[in-house]
């Protein structure tokens, strides 16, 4: 079973040289820290920038410098700064690569919540409808199980969608799996120890398997 | 050159009114306009509708201006981090009108740009496109979003001249531009005030047609809502 | 009578302190010559600048810097320089207070054709049309009669339209005339020796005059 | 940071062919890609669609290419001041579509910012609204306008650096910024390319996202077309 770097590490192995990247709060922000060596990318932040590169040193931090977590960060040289206009613009004319982002709920046709629990949380989606209505290629980071111990891999979400048939692919600190185009989670990789067995006990939406799967390679 | 200089912020919002719709610009704290908004809870004009991306914390920006009640409506994409907020909407004080965030941005830009709607595929199929109008482009939907309608841009920039041209610093530019563009009456606030001519003609980011007013603030906060480092090895 | 500098000396009088105005080529350009001192106005020019200065000095003009009749030109300080989609964006959104054209034809309610003459010219409308359709306050400056000797003041255009219901304000070398809101060319002032009779004998379209009409004062 | 950079004007229009749809960016001779023109003419690709503002004049700009009788479709709002253009066009071995330069600069700028169709008045009540959808919003009738689709778009910059940030000079931006946004495939050509890190993030006009192949142009004649003088008194 993966940690959350373990998932991040994942991912980072789905990052191709020349990407533009939009990175979510969360296990995505995460997957910044394992970019292969050699692999040239760039990454957006939708509150106005390309080219974000790692927190600022202690007393380097700067309040006008932001990502779209609020957090402080640093650019790196080759970097642009835009209006949120543009930024958007840029994410719905599908000039970002990739799109890695957390989900609540994701379901067997790709369907993702992650912006509302009806009568608990009210935070928005920020620009997380944006991204998945445009986004080419999108893969969801996220734990197979919530708190409660059910299972995040729907027939369908319970909770109000952020966008419909639009997930490819999800990484799980079990598993990864892509959503088939007909619709089905299609098991591609186990993590270390985890059982095909125990994968689908998680999953509650469809799940397909080949008689064989194999376990992640994290080098 | 027009001179859109006002003497200070005071001046700057004194005919905006209860009941006036608001756009104020910024992400999270960073680039929002610290100087009106200080003003704004001040005069105490009340019932106000505010457009902005988030809310502000529980004591800055426009949590500010939540906590003495002058809001009756927000219309932003993420209203995290304010317990106050929460607060007054589950009880219903508040109304809230939560929009993704590239809509509300290209919703601002359409004001400014002169056009009466446009189409984004953002909330397709989700609660958001409930009571609007999908389109089928090139076998894609779409929702059509009209443009923002509103009383007052409020925005912050780095440098501004007193022909009202703006210049923005790093991710502070933000919404500010789009909302600059957009408002019935546009005021700016800057860190930076200068003379016509010391600002190059290449480099503004928002033309003085757009500001009818504005002033040089003091005393900027700028507040960091997350400070993340890098630990040196 | 008056000549081309006349015209839009007459013109000028309308610039109120504090307008932003977008100038047409031909009569509209000479406008810029006659501004009342006193009154602060920024020229737009729609391929991308606020604060469009005279023409340079001899050695001193720029291949980079020009206006919509594609004229060298100069800056004044504090002007401002974007792209076109922004240029007809302030111009669509009603930022520019003051639109100067010529025209071919107007007609009494407004229209005016200044793009086209089927089978003879095709140069193509430019930013007229847009700007026709969007400002609030759009004066005409042309001749009264055409080369032919026939009124361009018309009960409707005879060529194909570049905008409708939009003219507010025609100056010719013969007269000031507001276009009324129910249709009808209304005269407003005569040029200096022209008489209303010469004016009612030019003017093809509808017109109303009160019984004494002034001279142009273009001091 | 992403290399955008190719050897030369050659590779960088190479896989340009025949019936291709070309944005190129100008206005009048000003901001023209002049390297990227002179390149297609040797090519001597044809059957092209250019959506342009303009047609050059007869020996230069794209009016090289008329000669060579390259294009068979224009897209433009103004064309005059082109003799052999006007020939084409009467005598029928030219199609020209004459749309309105807002309506023109936003169709690009539609493109680049992922927005199917626009709404504008422009050309409300003329022949340029035959066919077309007409809405009214608020009491007034806009065109829908659709967003341009273009093989490639060819822009001409100041200043570029290796991954392809671009920033115009002066009245040469037109409409070069939302052509390269526009671009199924966005080549620039640039009078100084530098490496990342030189220009300010700040003043970036064209972010590299949007530009595929950048190369250093040369030999640039930067031709005046109306050359109009003050006299000193």
């Amino acid at each position: 079973m993966l940690d959350k770097n373990g998932i991040a590490k994942r991912i980072a192995k789905e990052i191709k040289d020349g990407y533009y990247v939009n990175l979510g709060i969360g296990i995505p922000t995460l997957v910044a820290n394992y970019i292969p060596s050699g692999i040239n990318i760039v990454l957006q932040s939708e509150n106005g920038l390309l080219g974000m590169g790692p927190f600022p040193y202690d007393g380097e931090e700067d309040a006008d410098l932001i990502n779209a977590g609020k957090q402080t960060i640093t650019t790196v040289p080759g970097s642009s700064i835009f209006d949120s206009a543009m930024s958007f613009g840029m994410i719905r004319s599908q000039k970002i690569d990739l799109t890695i982002l957390g989900a609540m709920e994701v379901s067997e046709n790709g369907d993702i919540a992650n912006w509302k629990i009806p009568g608990k949380m009210v935070k928005g989606m920020g620009g997380a409808m944006d991204l998945v209505a445009s986004a080419k290629n999108i893969i969801v980071a996220m734990q197979h199980i919530n708190k409660a111990g059910e299972s995040k891999l729907l027939p369908s979400c319970t909770l109000p969608l952020t966008g419909v048939r639009c997930i490819k692919k999800v990484v799980t600190e079990l598993a990864v799996l892509d959503i088939l185009p007909g619709g089905g989670f299609k098991l591609i990789e186990r993590a270390p120890g985890v059982s095909v067995d125990f994968i689908r006990a998680s999953t509650l939406g469809k799940l397909f398997s080949e008689n064989s799967v194999p376990e992640m390679n994290l080098d | 050159m027009i001179n859109k200089v006002v003497s200070n912020v005071k001046v700057a919002i004194q005919d905006i009114k209860d009941g006036d719709t608001l756009m104020l610009g910024g992400f999270g704290l960073c680039g929002i306009p610290e100087n009106c908004i200080a003003a704004l809870v001040e005069k105490g004009v009340m019932k106000l509708t505010c457009i902005s991306n988030n809310a502000g914390v529980d004591d800055f920006g426009i949590g500010l201006m939540l906590q003495k009640r002058q809001v009756k409506k927000m219309i932003s994409s993420y209203v995290g981090e304010n317990a106050e907020f929460e607060r007054q909407l589950l009880s219903g004080e508040l109304e809230v009108d939560l929009i993704p965030q590239g809509t509300l941005a290209t919703r601002c830009m359409a004001a400014g740009y002169g056009m009466p709607a446009i189409f984004t595929p953002a909330g397709v199929g989700t609660e958001v496109a409930e009571g609007k109008e999908v389109r089928n482009f090139n076998g894609k939907d779409y929702l059509m979003e009209y443009a923002f309608n509103a009383d007052f841009a409020i925005v912050k920039a780095w440098k501004g001249d007193t022909a009202g041209n703006l210049i923005y610093r790093s991710t502070s530019r933000n919404f500010n531009p789009v909302m600059a563009m957009a408002g019935k009456v546009t005021i700016a606030e800057v860190e930076i005030l200068v003379e016509v001519g010391e600002l190059d003609p290449d480099h503004i980011h928002t033309p003085g047609v757009y500001v009818h007013r504005i002033f040089q603030g003091s005393n900027y906060e700028k507040r960091i809502e997350q400070k993340t480092l890098s630990v040196k090895s």
